[in-house]
């Protein structure tokens, strides 16, 4: 009975989430005159439409490294997988020739865009359904090519133990950085060229006969896609699965001791965290607006897994908190420190392009040293822990040692 | 085609790939002591030889040669030794992630720092007369560095072995390295042993930039990031906590990738010259999980 | 014999690099009966367990389980020329039989760990409810959109009705590992019971306990010997429990077996005596 | 000690969060403003271009600060977006510029990151004027992005002419990054001239972050090349040329705009090596401006540091500082400050600045045919101008 009450609750605050960003979008063009923050071109909406996309990442990342206990660094590889998937699917048949202009055009002679378009009509609400289904498929595809190659490396990959994992897995994620740039690929993957042109977020705002913007869903369709995905994770981790897979984690040898095959598992998870990385990377590619082998460095493993890390190993919504604070911090908050400042005619010190990633990184230098258990920990953001805070605390004290230890 | 296969060519690419292995075997050697004693991939250690790079460059600017290396020195080791202290030390009984992260977190506070004081743009190594007189072997001209470097290394390698073979804190180094628990138990004071092993690491990295950038005189904020990751693999390769491995493990590396390098432009296979490495180092884990010097470790049930 | 095997182990010799750590072990394990198998430290019992439940490939020699060859091996590569142990040529011919761990607790054989291995984030429910994980009818995506509701139903069920067997309901929704050291055997045992098995292997039940808990774990070991129709094979220290509950032991030493019998003739047996009491290390 | 921390931690963030709202009102203060957004380099492996390419830029505005539009005079504000010369990094600099609300982007130096950050620019509906980046691929595809400097099939035609005019060169090795569009594609116009004129060319990349280059120059001295293409960054441009000085490389070197620098000039300075390079601009060109750029270089410790320590005048700083005036006059035509407004005006807009005259054609590009071509004195380490090639125009039309 509790249980349902719950699922309800939960599902009634994702949808009024889901209403609330959808408002926030669009209540700058309704009531004109509020502050800037609330323009479209705010800094408010890159920050939610990234760490949307990279909440998903984290938490794909959380459920093998902080459920499963297998530490893997090959995010970045199967963001790429994804994120070239859904790209090569979906360039336009118009646009491929100007895409591939260094290769003569693409040997995928098909776009899923032209393809539901035939279908549905490329105009209003047909062009807008086709519009969906191509995006669907596409990272449908995105995914699915992910998990299918994180299950062919998974046989050799998975039997190695922790750092050797890791770097086994940095080191996939490497070659197939290489792959994805190698030229004589290029007919497919443009070489190490960009992909571009590509449905984005942006196409997903509904325009009138004129072009003019009625209503806008650009930051609402990632924060969809990023729930809906993170929801099947909890429900996975919640499930006899989930369970299977901590007792992998806490201790190897009992789990086996007690039915649980490890590989089986252990390949489960991989391959499942891999189809939401994938998902993930088709998510980034929307967001960025392109897609390019050089960006799914180790480097971006690193940013993903000090998210989880500063969010709390092990935790759901601590890695989706996790996210949106790094985000918010590296992108907005901290973007004053870049500009060369003035304050009469004294100029501050230290302020000039570069010095908001130093302050960046002392301060997760910071959150690793003191914090290392995250800002959540193991446990999970509750009904019943958000109102013991409430009672127990004054509400506007939310730092991130709020709850320590 | 057939110009590649003159021997001058191949004798060029063989020397540049054992100079470059050379330089990989010293960065090498910091992480497999470190990973040997506290099981730590010490991430920051590529971006130690950058800054020591970098301190190359800065303090030979202002000081004449023969002083400006020993500072150099001094102050990386320096370096390397806070960083153990700051970041490391604090977290000793913390699950080996948080260290790991830690690691990340000094790695990119580095990076970060550099790019802020450099503005990201390469800044370019100075030329030490003695390193880069042109001599010709073979009929291939090359830098005197790539000869030096091997014999180096060689001898820097002798020396390490000595003392860990030999002194006392050689023999702690190799207690602390077999079973931490119990050498503290034993009264070894492990910071001390840790720490020296930073030391040591940091010292030979610093050789390694000295004779990296004499080589690559180019140095950017992540010019440490990937000969770190390679000697990082050079070590695993080896078998990590294994001094003798990883040293072949990174001349194996660098020869093997100077070769990609050095194929025919028209079979476009040089963008496989950092993924080379890996696939080496995939397949000789499924092969033999521990490297190939590695111990094998099996766990207690 | 009118009785069933359950457990057959024959000629079984574990060779790690040069030691032996279980040297040619034969022995058997009659359906519904509770054998032990003792010896002073470092004889090798762990090892031998550890060759039975497949965390180990034996050296050479076969187990097998209800009459059906369970891990078969026989020395290979290296070892071909390294092996100490005897009979190398009696399981030459036949093929190779290494089951994982996790296979072999599906055939029905589970354990307990001498040092015990809870899960420790879990809570005491769950650490049993996992081990149902093995026999449920499910696949993960019946997992994910919750189809398998009645699945998981029973298998919540099932694991509260053992739990309330053991008398472990009342801590069900705390954390394994902060349980007194004894319920934390009892719900190790109460977790391998939930695999269903045929055959508990119980690795040291007794470690760590006083004369008190131990008596409470002899009459215990039988009860749920009855009530859950099992075979029992356990690896002991303490004499006594092992004396009162046992009906057939086997001793060894070095990793051999050096005597075998009822209690009663084991209890006299010389060189049982001189391996606890005498030559080796104290026990 | 934690708990000291965490509330250091909130204070920052607060603090920044105020920086944030402050930064958002301040320019309702005072007089009128019009924001133009400069995405460009100021990091990374093209900072040193990006820096000169700023440097034109800031001289344009400190000699032109104000702007009259419908009666009311604007003071014009330039407002920065390092894009760090790198493709992942440039989408959110994009961002950053269009929530500072800018009405007008100059900028990139690099073509990649023009491409990366060009989407965010049309989907807020900004037009963005592209100074140096030469990529077809910039305005192609994207309505809002101009610029008005000439494209790599042209630079290429005439680099490649030129191979072969004064080198009679049969094969060329040509090597790039991997994945910069830039390199590629420049790479892939240059392989096409060059080889339908019965030439033999060599392609090859090498991987970002690459720091050894001798096995590079070594294959391309084996492989019997007659002239070496390296359209590349300045960072990697560098690094080359050191190393194939101090292998006493004697093939030609040509360069594309990028190398153009006076980082570049430095590094060979001393050497034997010929280094032929095309560009926008050649000091000379404009006399007047010539000298109030050195002036405006040498007034300022910081503009001394962002060229390099030297007054040598690059051509990106010229095209900067056209890149400026074009978006003033589209303002003036416009009468009007507003970006949908300057959207609407620019394809119209014609301007004759320092390195020539600017007019845009139906995709957005400048409608240009001439390069200047240079040579490096390695003793006096100074540029000297090798030809001007004007070349035919409709060479450049027909690669479309």
């Amino acid at each position: 009975m509790r249980k349902t009450k719950h699922t309800g609750r939960s599902l009634l605050a994702v949808a009024g989430l889901l209403l609330v960003i959808i408002l926030l979008e669009n209540i700058s063009s309704w009531i004109p005159g509020l502050p800037a923050v609330f323009a479209p071109t705010s800094q408010l909406f890159t920050v939610l439409k990234k760490g949307a996309v990279y909440s998903l990442v984290a938490v794909s990342m959380n459920l093998l490294n902080g459920f499963t206990g297998l530490f893997s660094l090959g995010q970045a590889g199967f963001m790429l997988l994804g994120a070239y998937t859904y790209a090569i699917l979906t360039v336009p048949m118009a646009s491929k020739d100007q895409v591939y202009y260094l290769f003569g055009g693409s040997a995928v002679k098909f776009s899923l865009v032209d393809l539901f378009q035939s279908l549905f009509g490329n105009t209003g609400f047909g062009g807008y359904l086709s519009l969906i289904c191509a995006v669907l498929v596409g990272i449908l595809f995105a995914g699915l090519v992910a998990a299918l190659f994180a299950a062919l490396i998974g046989t050799p990959v998975l039997r190695l133990k922790s750092d050797y994992l890791a770097i086994a897995t940095l080191g996939f994620a490497e070659i197939l950085r290489a792959i994805f740039q190698w030229q004589t690929l290029g007919p497919i993957t443009n070489g190490a060229n960009m992909l571009k042109s590509f449905p984005t977020f942006a196409d997903f705002n509904i325009r009138n006969g004129a072009g003019q913007v009625v209503l806008r869903l650009s930051t609402f369709v990632p924060f969809l896609a990023a729930i809906i995905c993170i929801a099947l994770i909890v429900l996975l981790i919640h499930s006899s699965y989930g369970r299977a897979f901590k007792a992998i984690r806490d201790d190897e040898v009992a789990a086996e001791a007690m039915g649980i095959s490890l590989f089986k598992h252990k390949m489960l998870s991989f391959v499942i965290s891999s189809f939401f990385s994938g998902v993930g990377g088709a998510l980034f590619a929307m967001y960025v607006a392109n897609a390019q082998a050089k960006a799914f460095t180790s480097t971006m493993t690193y940013e993903i897994l000090l998210i989880v890390v500063i969010g709390g190993i092990g935790s759901i919504s601590g890695s989706v908190i996790g996210t949106f604070l790094y985000v918010a911090c590296s992108e907005w908050w901290l973007r004053f420190l870049d500009a060369e400042t003035y304050i009469g005619s004294f100029k501050v010190p230290l302020l000039r392009s570069g010095f908001r990633m130093v302050v960046f990184s002392v301060v997760i230098m910071i959150i690793v040293l003191f914090f290392s258990k995250g800002i959540m920990g193991d446990k999970e953001l509750s009904w019943a822990g958000i109102g013991g805070l409430l009672k127990k605390r004054r509400p506007k004290k939310k730092t991130p040692a709020g709850k320590e230890g | 085609m057939e110009q590649l296969l003159s021997a001058e060519y191949i004798v060029s690419i063989l020397l540049s790939g054992i100079s470059l292995g050379g330089q990989l075997a010293l960065i090498a050697i910091g992480y497999t002591m470190v990973y040997g004693i506290l099981r730590l991939i010490n991430f920051a250690h590529g971006d130690v030889f950058m800054v020591a790079g970098l301190l190359g460059i800065y303090i030979s600017a202002a000081l004449p040669m023969y002083i400006a290396i020993p500072v150099v020195i001094a102050l990386t080791i320096g370096l390397g030794f806070f960083i153990e202290r700051a970041a490391y030390k604090p977290l000793r009984e913390a699950p080996r992630m948080s260290v790991m992260i830690s690691a990340i977190g000094v790695s990119y506070l580095l990076q970060n720092t550099a790019t802020y004081i450099t503005g990201g743009q390469p800044m370019t190594y100075p030329a030490i007369d003695a390193l880069t007189r042109t001599v010709s072997i073979a009929g291939a001209s090359t830098k005197l560095v790539v000869i030096i470097t091997p014999i180096l290394v060689v001898v820097l390698i002798v020396l390490l072995t000595t003392l860990i073979n030999h002194t006392k804190i050689g023999m702690a180094m190799r207690a602390v390295s077999k079973d931490f628990e119990t050498s503290r138990l034993m009264g070894i004071k492990i910071n001390n042993v840790i720490s020296m092993t930073f030391v040591i690491g940091s010292g030979l990295a610093v050789v390694g930039s000295i004779l990296y950038f004499t080589t690559y005189p180019a140095i950017t904020p992540t010019a440490g990031a990937m000969p770190g990751l390679k000697s990082f693999v050079a070590a695993v390769f080896g078998g990590i906590g294994s001094i003798p491995g990883a040293v072949i493990g990174a001349f194996l590396i660098g020869i093997c990738e100077t070769i990609i390098k050095g194929l025919p432009s028209s079979w476009n296979v040089s963008v496989f010259s950092d993924a080379f490495t890996f696939a080496l180092l995939i397949v000789i884990l499924t092969c033999k999980p521990t490297g190939l010097f590695g111990e094998k470790a099996t766990d207690k049930v | 014999m009118d009785e069933k095997i359950v457990l057959r182990m024959e000629n079984v010799t574990m060779q790690f690099g040069g030691v032996v750590a279980v040297n040619n072990l034969s022995l058997d394990v009659p359906e519904g009966q509770i054998v032990a198998l003792i010896g002073p430290n470092g004889a090798g019992k762990t090892t031998a367990f550890n060759c039975i439940t497949g965390v180990y490939q034996p050296t050479n020699g076969r187990v097998s389980f209800k009459g059906k060859t369970m891990i078969c091996s026989h020395p290979t590569g290296k070892m071909k020329k390294n092996y100490l142990g005897s009979d190398e040529k009696k399981f030459a011919s036949e093929p190779i039989v290494n089951p994982a761990p996790d296979h072999v607790v599906k055939l029905g054989i589970a354990r307990t760990f001498q040092n015990i291995r809870l899960w420790k984030s879990m809570t005491v429910f769950e650490n049993v409810l996992v081990a149902k994980h093995m026999r449920a009818k499910q696949n993960v995506f019946s997992a994910i959109f919750r189809t398998n509701a009645k699945e998981e139903a029973r298998m919540r069920a099932e694991t509260m009705a053992l739990l309330e067997e053991q008398g472990l309901e009342q801590y069900k929704d705390e954390i394994a590992t902060s349980l007194p050291y004894g319920l934390q055997r009892r719900l190790e045992i109460a977790r391998a019971l939930a695999t269903e098995p045929s055959l508990l292997l119980l690795d040291e039940p007794a470690a760590g306990m006083n004369p008190q808990e131990t008596q409470e774990l002899a009459e215990y070991i039988q009860q749920i010997r009855d009530k859950h129709h099992l075979t029992v094979f356990l690896i002991e220290h303490h004499m006594d429990l092992v004396m009162k509950i046992s009906d057939y032991i086997y001793v060894i030493d070095f990793g051999s077996e050096i005597a075998r019998g009822v209690p009663k003739e084991v209890q006299q047996n010389k060189r049982v005596i001189e391996a606890y009491l005498g030559v080796t290390e104290d026990a | 000690m934690k708990k000291l921390f965490a509330v250091l931690l909130a204070a920052c963030m607060v603090l920044s969060l105020c920086a944030c709202s402050a930064s958002g009102g301040k320019s309702d203060s005072g007089a009128k403003v019009i924001k133009i957004g400069v995405f460009e380099p100021s990091s990374g492996d093209s900072a040193s271009g990006g820096k000169k390419e700023i440097l034109g830029m800031q001289y344009a505005n400190s000699q032109v600060p104000e702007v009259t539009l419908g009666g009311q005079t604007y003071k014009v504000e330039l407002v920065y977006g390092d894009n760090g010369s790198s493709t992942d990094k440039a989408p959110s600099a994009a961002s950053s510029l269009v929530s500072a609300g800018v009405s007008v982007v100059l900028g990139s130096y690099g073509s990649g990151v023009s491409m990366a950050g060009g989407p965010k620019f049309e989907e807020a509906g900004i037009p963005a004027i592209g100074v140096t980046c030469t990529n077809p691929n910039v305005t192609a595809g994207n309505s809002y992005y101009f610029r008005i400097c000439f494209l790599d099939n042209f630079q290429a035609d005439v680099l490649a002419n030129f191979a072969m005019d004064k080198f009679d060169a049969k094969t060329a090795y040509c090597l790039g990054e991997t994945g910069n569009e830039y390199d590629q594609g420049l790479i892939a116009f240059f392989k096409q001239v060059f080889e339908a004129a019965g030439g033999k060319v060599i392609a090859d990349s090498f991987p970002t972050g690459n720091s050894d280059f001798g096995s590079y120059l070594n294959k391309a001295k084996s492989e019997g090349a007659d002239v070496i293409f390296t359209p590349v960054s300045i960072a990697y441009a560098v690094q080359i040329i050191k190393q194939a000085a101090s292998m006493g490389l004697e093939t030609p070197f040509l360069g594309s705009d990028t190398l153009d620098d006076n980082m570049v000039l430095e590094a060979i300075t001393g050497s034997d090596l010929k280094l032929y390079v095309s560009t926008f601009y050649q000091e000379g060109g404009s006399k007047e401006f010539d000298e109030g750029i050195k002036k405006y270089i040498n007034g300022s410790s910081e503009a001394l540091a962002a060229n390099g320590g030297n007054d040598t005048i690059s051509a990106v700083t010229a095209m900067g500082y056209d890149a400026y005036f074009v978006a003033l006059e589209a303002m003036k035509k416009a009468d009007s400050g507003d970006k949908a407004a300057l959207m609407k005006i620019l394809p119209s807009v014609t301007y004759t600045g320092v390195s020539g005259a600017i007019a845009f054609d139906e995709v957005g590009d400048a409608v240009r045919d001439t390069a200047y071509i240079k040579t490096a004195d390695t003793a006096a380490g100074t540029w000297v101008l090798e030809t001007v090639q004007t070349g035919s125009a409709s060479a450049a039309e027909t690669e479309k």
